[in-house]
């Protein structure tokens, strides 16, 4: 199994395997992307990608459909896609709405075209879409005024009158504490808010939607509040099921959160320097999955 | 671990751990080194030396018995025995914990699958009588016999009789209660109609049956739903002790020994019902589906779908009664048992080779399960025979969409772990 | 008379009465003078002076109601009101005969024909139970409140729960009865069908419910009649007593309180069947059916015919139950009551507008008997009736075609009283 | 009402009203028939018909379809059929196959023809039809050994089949206090027993089959014994149910029963002078209807 050392020499923030497995994308503090290819036990460095000019926190690779391509979004307030192309790397597109921290970046299912989402510490999330003649104009709202730290799209759905008809949903994560669920009209390309999320006492760090085929939907949040919330609901519900996922807190801060690529286990990071995998058992709670260890 | 205030920023200087999932079963993760042996070591290496890509099977803790599940099950082709043979590895597998709701649900479907087994079986998994048994059998010290009950005298008898050839029935149900005949208050109340009656049963538990070590009233209170639950009047009386709080509380704690008692008493030889515990007889089916809405009511889903269970009712999206409750899926189809009990209990109870259509989510979510933990072959029979499934759903129609999509999104993961990186789409 | 043996060629020579009935309502009589007186007159005259041709009207003892009789009876035609006040005139005349059947049937018919009759209008009907309520308002005396019956000990209380909770029914049933506990008892034997709950009832009523000076058990009696009536146990309870002689007599000597007393017990509330004495609820119909086949069996047809009545049975040839016994008239077809008492009841109870088919030949037969009387006008009116009924039979078929036949001889008969010597055929 | 007196000087042995009503036919042991018209208050003696040789003992007018027909039976062993033609009076037939007293003779239901059945006290009785061209041959069988006394036709019933499938019953009663039931075959010209019944206790006088047009057939016998014997059946039952029409006897012998014209009133005349009226009441028992009183 491979296994990369000293990638970088600063703090690493994300890395992210891509589609097949093949390429592993990194993100740091020495404000450099590296891309690794990892193939059985080996590894090789295949680029490191400068231009951000702040702390890089997250990358995300795009569907293979579109490409290889990868965004990145950083503490100087601009995300930045980039493109391999016969084996070269470069920057494709700026996307620099935001004049704050971009916390999170992500690309939309890949059904509602090349899409990006991105939540700043301006207080805002932006959705943008390239197309192939450039980008579009970028919707852009107020999410959580005081700074928004992730933002998670929910998996595509197909509804009765086929792909137009789609609602679109992602969810946010603020400094005040809020996990609010939007719907985004790619059509009046608008972006509403659906549902405001109380429960957490200290900031949202990140939020992650499961892709579960169920028709049950799952949101899960973390917090510096050392605590992670499992939100679920069914398309019938008025609103949403707020579930701990254990009762006792967590012994630091919640960092990250992301559900398996189907949705049945979900992988937390956080402060006392774990990974923690958790399912929901039989009765509806969630046990435990395994940790990593080294 | 006090509650401190949060420094946000210094946590943007601090390094957590890093993870990833990928695909074709493996994930990604990095731990950072201790702080603390960080600063001793005084080096200014990383805080996070090393990235490791690992299986997800060497991380995720995997049921014994997931690998050994031969599914999908498919009614005619599957063969009982098998899944019988495998329902006996989970059991052996609980780790004796008796009282775990997967034992009993897993325990209940293998009588169901083996479809030979009895009422007291089904009552036997809820609850083990034995010590009953011994109980029984202990000898009791011979009481005195003197009479300390009431009864009513010649002319108040007469009087009785009068009544009720007058249509007094009211008139002589009082006269009996106040002179505590509770024999003939019994059979007053069985012309009035199951609620009196039950009114009467109740009244005379609550005053004869009290036994000083009975914590609340158990006794009393089985007896009083036991009776109740033969006459037919099972949804008043769960509606009654729904409303009484330590009442509600006692059903809800003992609701294994409560369904047990009420299966122990069916008896094939009275009605005209089949004894096959795949026809539960009108009032013990009256009295399962109401006890399991009672339960699902007050936040016991699962324990009310291991009675929906018992009561062989299909798995469906259509809610129950008047009720917003559905049966869809035994425990939550979000977990790993709960899709496969439910998996079970399709090829044990349903009739039709169609199944519980509600349940092909579960499978095809079961079917990424594999897939993600890398189990490719398990992912590829489900695979498979959701492939055969969908030819005959609906053409139109977004569910159908929408199962086909994700089919051929599992389809390509499965293909592309197979074939790596050859398998660009 | 002593039986002298006869004079058969003495009898030759004897003037006995001569008779002929006319036709037009006429008969022709002669009677012999005495024969002492005529020795004493010494005369030759004749042994038989006179013949005389009178109207039979002046000899036959006519209904007084028969005249005032509002038939054929049509409905949607005839009028409720008349019936019921032509019911009302026949209930005044009967003369005070309270027990006689015809007044027991006129009066359950006056309350089915006015439609807004309940079930304790019908006992009442059978039975006055005033009495018992002058009985029941007198004061007894205080009884002294001294146990005497006895009841299971806690311990033995526990033993039965034990027992239930482990399917031990019959366990559970003989520790309650061996300590005479009834009340328990009873309510094990509601968990184990209708025909052992009945056993424990009798036994129950056997121990315990001996009353001194009850001649022959009326009250157990008639209680664990109403009892097994009300659990649905009546076709077994009346076999039971229709094989114990003495239970055999009492039920045929008592049948209207008993009938009362269950009719009495009718509670509207209980059930969900309505209160309207046009349907009984399925246990009172059950009984009904089964205790007028007892009656039936043994001699007593006409009460039974009541009880099917009251009943709401519809009148056919079609045999009852796996019997013979079929239910074709309110008492016999051949007596002037049993047909006007049959017609009534099909005004009131028949659903349909063709009535009940059985009925015909009697309403022909009626027509019959108001010619021979010479009432003409009554005959003609059930001779029009019938002959627009005539035109919807089937065409073929001896049953038709014998009607039709003795339709015109009828015809014809009326025809001839009203024009006399003119009406040759 | 009309009062007829002193019709004849002798006893007189029956006496009955035509069809119609309005002629009288009487019998006597002074060896003739009178013929009477009736009309509202008045009597005329039409005719006196003489012939036999012996007492008559009974008259039967024919159903007027044949004629206005009279026929006698008398102790002189003959069977003689009158007619009256343009207002005159003729014997227009003998029937004597009897060796002793013809005892009663009464015209068969007009749908079977103009048939007579006689019996008589030589033990027979005699079935005889009278056709446009003369009489056929009688059938004569022996019915009760010592002597039958009366003997009356069933009702005509009309079957599946038609007037040729018939059954033809009649009842005789005899000196030897039996009553039969017998069934007379047209087409075959033969008699068979039906049925025998036991219950009277000295011999049967008369016997009188009711023409109640009702499913359930009765028979009425009346005998020395001073009992009234009503026998009763259904097509569907075997065999007869006996019922007593009263429990106490007469207080002397009973003579002739009579049914009205319809079968619902039974007359009895006996030899304690008086004709009582009978009806049978709701519960099947027989109750007084009436009595003849001077």
């Amino acid at each position: 199994m491979p296994t990369i050392t000293n990638a970088h020499n600063d703090l690493i923030h994300d890395a992210v395997l891509d589609y097949y497995g093949k390429r592993l994308a990194t993100c740091s503090s020495d404000k450099t992307i590296k891309i690794f290819e990892v193939e059985g036990e080996n590894h090789k460095l295949v680029e490191t990608l400068s231009g951000h000019e702040g702390p890089i926190w997250r990358v995300d690779w795009a569907h293979p459909k579109f490409g290889t391509i990868l965004a990145s979004c950083s503490y100087d307030g601009k995300v930045l896609i980039w493109k391999e192309e016969n084996g070269k790397w470069a920057q494709i597109a700026v996307h620099a709405v935001h004049s704050a921290s971009v916390n999170s970046v992500q690309w939309a299912p890949h059904e509602y075209g090349a899409l990006i989402l991105a939540a700043s510490s301006d207080g805002k999330v932006s959705v943008v879409e390239f197309k192939d003649n450039g980008t579009t104009a970028p919707v852009v709202i107020e999410a959580h005024a005081i700074g928004v730290n992730a933002a998670s799209w929910a998996p595509s759905v197909m509804p009765e009158g086929g792909v137009s008809n789609q609602t679109r949903r992602f969810v946010t994560g603020g400094a005040d504490n809020l996990v609010k669920v939007w719907k985004y009209n790619s059509e009046s390309q608008s972006v509403t808010l659906e549902d405001t999320l109380e429960g957490h006492t200290d900031w949202v760090r990140d939020v992650a939607w499961s892709p579960s085929v169920l028709l049950r939907c799952y949101i899960a949040t973390v917090s510096q509040d050392r605590t992670c919330i499992i939100w679920s609901k069914e398309e019938k519900d008025d609103k949403w099921t707020k579930t701990l996922l254990q009762n006792e807190k967590f012994p630091d801060v919640l960092w990250r959160a992301s559900w398996s690529l189907s949705g049945n286990i979900l992988a937390l990071s956080g402060g006392d320097n774990k990974v923690t995998l958790w399912k929901e058992d039989l009765e509806g709670k969630w046990e435990p999955a395994g940790e990593v260890q080294e | 671990v006090a509650d401190l205030p949060v420094d946000n920023q210094a946590l943007l200087h601090r390094q957590f751990p890093i993870f990833s999932w990928g695909s074709g079963g493996k994930l990604m993760y990095g731990l950072p080194i201790e702080s603390n042996q960080s600063s001793f070591i005084m080096g200014s290496g990383p805080a996070l030396p090393t990235i490791k890509i690992v299986n997800a099977d060497s991380v995720v803790t995997r049921e014994l018995f997931l690998q050994s599940f031969p599914g999908p099950l498919v009614k005619n082709k599957t063969k009982k025995k098998d899944v019988e043979k495998w329902l006996q590895s989970v059991l052996e597998d609980s780790s004796g914990d008796d009282s775990s709701l997967v034992r009993i649900a897993a325990d209940i479907l293998k009588i169901k699958v083996a479809d030979s087994g009895t009422w007291s079986d089904i009552s036997r998994s809820l609850y083990n009588s034995d010590e009953l048994f011994v109980y029984l059998s202990q000898p009791f010290a011979v009481p005195e016999h003197l009479p300390v009950a009431h009864k009513l005298d010649s002319s108040n008898q007469m009087k009785v009789l009068a009544h009720l050839q007058t249509g007094g029935q009211d008139e002589a149900l009082k006269l009996a209660l106040q002179n505590n005949d509770y024999a003939i208050a019994l059979l007053i109340g069985s012309l009035m109609g199951k609620e009196r009656w039950s009114e009467v049963v109740q009244y005379y538990l609550t005053e004869e049956f009290k036994i000083e070590s009975d914590v609340s009233d158990f006794s009393s209170n089985l007896l009083s739903l036991i009776f109740q639950v033969f006459v037919g009047n099972s949804k008043e009386a769960i509606r009654e002790f729904s409303q009484v709080p330590i009442k509600k509380q006692w059903a809800l704690n003992n609701w294994k020994v409560i369904i047990s008692a009420v299966l122990n008493n069916i008896n094939p030889n009275t009605d005209s019902s089949p004894s096959s515990i795949n026809q539960a007889p009108p009032v013990i089916l009256e009295f399962l589906i109401e006890f399991g809405l009672f339960l699902a009511k007050f936040g016991c889903g699962t324990q009310a779908s291991i009675v929906f269970m018992i009561a062989n009712l299909p798995l469906s999206s259509s809610p129950l009664d008047n009720t917003s409750i559905t049966f869809e899926s035994v425990g939550s189809p979000n977990s790993v048992n709960g899709r496969i009990l439910s998996e079970v209990y399709e090829f044990a109870c349903s009739n039709d080779a169609k199944g519980f259509p509600v349940l092909l989510l579960q499978k095809l979510q079961q079917a990424f399960y594999y897939q993600e933990l890398g189990m490719t072959s398990n992912a590829t029979k489900y695979a498979d025979y959701l492939g055969t499934i969908v030819k005959g759903l609906p053409k139109k129609g977004s569910n159908t969409i929408n199962f086909a999509h994700s089919l051929a999104e599992l389809s390509s993961q499965i293909t592309g772990s197979s074939t790596g990186w050859l398998g660009k789409p």
